[in-house]
């Protein structure tokens, strides 16, 4: 078995996961444990592209890995922003 | 590999789809804009299959991050305003 | 009190140049005609980076030190290994084996960046995750709070200490 | 060793580092939907999940067409870490808090 036919079965692998993932984004029951799960979906989805990157030859996919983690950081940075004035600290 | 490939296509898109359904069908907006930054990511992988990673780069920073960053506050800022309305908030769900 | 020299200040105008540089450099691939943008991102980088923390560090004591590097990496990445297998363990077994509650440790360390290095570190640890930093107490959330966490907290505090060469003697604030 | 044999091993340490990190995938996936609570999901998350990527990243490092493209990998890894644990903790800070959660 060569390597990327393995990758792409993991890659496959790693997107059930991720589908599996999702039912934490719908039920939650909190607004943080879907913003969780989102997080959750950015590395996998980092995972993912980095074996796409392998399997299919496309080296700038690390670009778009790199865009997945800025957007898991921006978006856990705009869920957890308070209010002015709420808190002091 | 190539049944493998299509199996590979065959989740993403089903669980595209079932992700567009449900970010259109949910009845609370902050649940809805967290599926559609989960819409985005996937959308991205999407583009990413079909080897156009300048477009998934795009997807991902536009329709995600920044879409999503927004859409958060102005969902935050929606509510907010419910509630000093004196309204039922965002219990609508 | 003899502070130990740093070996390397990541800390000051011309470091973080460096360090700015070398990211771009990892970015764009080193691709000698990407500098006509890297080299105007690179130097606003090092600008807002001194405009939004200008701390350099008194005498240079905040400065990373390559010393406490080589320690820290290995324990880092060990650490983090037995964390993940810690939690996979917990997890998979046909009935979840956790107990979870709150714990609270007083941290040593002076140098607030040195605090945001030990509070991401602590949630790699094994068992552990930093919830909140307040009134100079963290509270710390463990999966199994019937066990003892301060000794692996003072030991990875060492570590980070010798990382950015602080002395765990200066006490709280 | 000549060299089909080297790449034959190589191939093999690559193929069951990722299935490595599969398994801390699924690790992570499951304690996010079996734990019972908020915390003790974000352990999961956090610790699970860096740990998978770190085993796919050097699955696929051996894979790299040149030095930065490795580089950039081990980057990615690096701020995915810092990005992991310092969202946990802002999360975490949030919940013990209770600010803004009848908001969003």
């Amino acid at each position: 078995m060569t390597p990327s036919t393995a990758f792409l079965a993991i890659a496959l692998v790693l997107l059930i996961t991720m589908a599996a993932g999702l039912v934490r984004v719908i039920i939650g029951p909190s607004p943080a444990d879907r913003m969780m799960a989102a997080q959750l979906l950015g590395t996998s989805g980092i995972a993912v592209l980095l074996l796409l990157a392998a399997t299919l030859g496309i080296p700038a996919l690390i670009d778009v890995g790199l865009i997945f983690a800025l957007l898991a950081a921006v978006s856990v940075a705009a869920f957890t922003r308070r209010r002015i004035g709420q808190d002091r600290s | 590999m190539p049944t493998l490939l299509l199996l590979f296509d065959l989740v993403l898109l089903a669980t595209l789809i079932v992700l567009a359904l449900a970010t259109v069908l949910s009845p609370e907006p902050r649940r809805a804009v967290m599926l559609f930054i989960a819409f985005g990511l996937w959308l991205a992988l999407v583009w990413a299959r079909l080897r156009a990673p300048d477009i998934a780069l795009a997807e991902a920073a536009i329709g995600a991050g920044m879409g999503g960053a927004l859409m958060l506050a102005a969902a935050r800022r929606a509510a907010h305003r419910d509630e000093a309305a004196g309204g039922d908030g965002d219990k609508r769900a | 009190m003899i502070r130990p020299r740093s070996l390397h200040r990541f800390m000051g105008p011309l470091g973080r140049l460096g360090l700015f540089s070398a990211l771009w450099a990892v970015l764009a691939g080193g691709s000698p005609a990407s500098w006509i943008i890297g080299a105007p991102t690179v130097l606003s980088a090092t600008w807002a980076s001194l405009r939004l923390h200008p701390d350099t560090g008194r005498d240079g004591r905040a400065g990373m030190r390559l010393l406490g590097l080589v320690r820290f990496t290995p324990f880092f990445l060990l650490q983090s290994i037995r964390g993940g297998l810690d939690v996979a363990l917990r997890v998979l077994r046909p009935r979840v084996r956790i107990h979870p509650g709150f714990q609270s440790y007083r941290p040593r360390l002076g140098d607030p960046l040195a605090r945001v290095v030990f509070l991401d570190t602590i949630s790699l640890l094994p068992g552990t995750l930093s919830a909140d930093l307040r009134d100079g107490l963290i509270h710390i959330h463990a999966l199994d709070a019937r066990d003892d966490l301060e000794p692996g907290l003072a030991r990875l505090e060492a570590v980070v200490a010798a990382l950015f060469g602080d002395s765990l003697e200066s006490g709280p604030r | 060793m000549d060299q089909p044999t080297f790449g034959l091993i190589l191939n093999l340490i690559s193929t069951l580092l990722a299935c490595g990190g599969a398994l801390f995938f699924i690790a992570g996936t499951v304690g996010l939907l079996r734990l019972p609570d908020l915390y003790s999901r974000l352990h999961a998350l956090t610790k699970a999940d860096n740990l998978g990527l770190g085993l796919i990243m050097l699955a696929v490092l051996p894979q790299a067409p040149d030095l930065f493209f490795a580089l950039k990998m081990l980057l990615l890894w690096v701020l995915v870490m810092i990005a992991g644990a310092t969202g946990a903790h802002l999360i975490a800070k949030r919940a013990v808090r209770g600010d803004g959660e009848d908001i969003l």
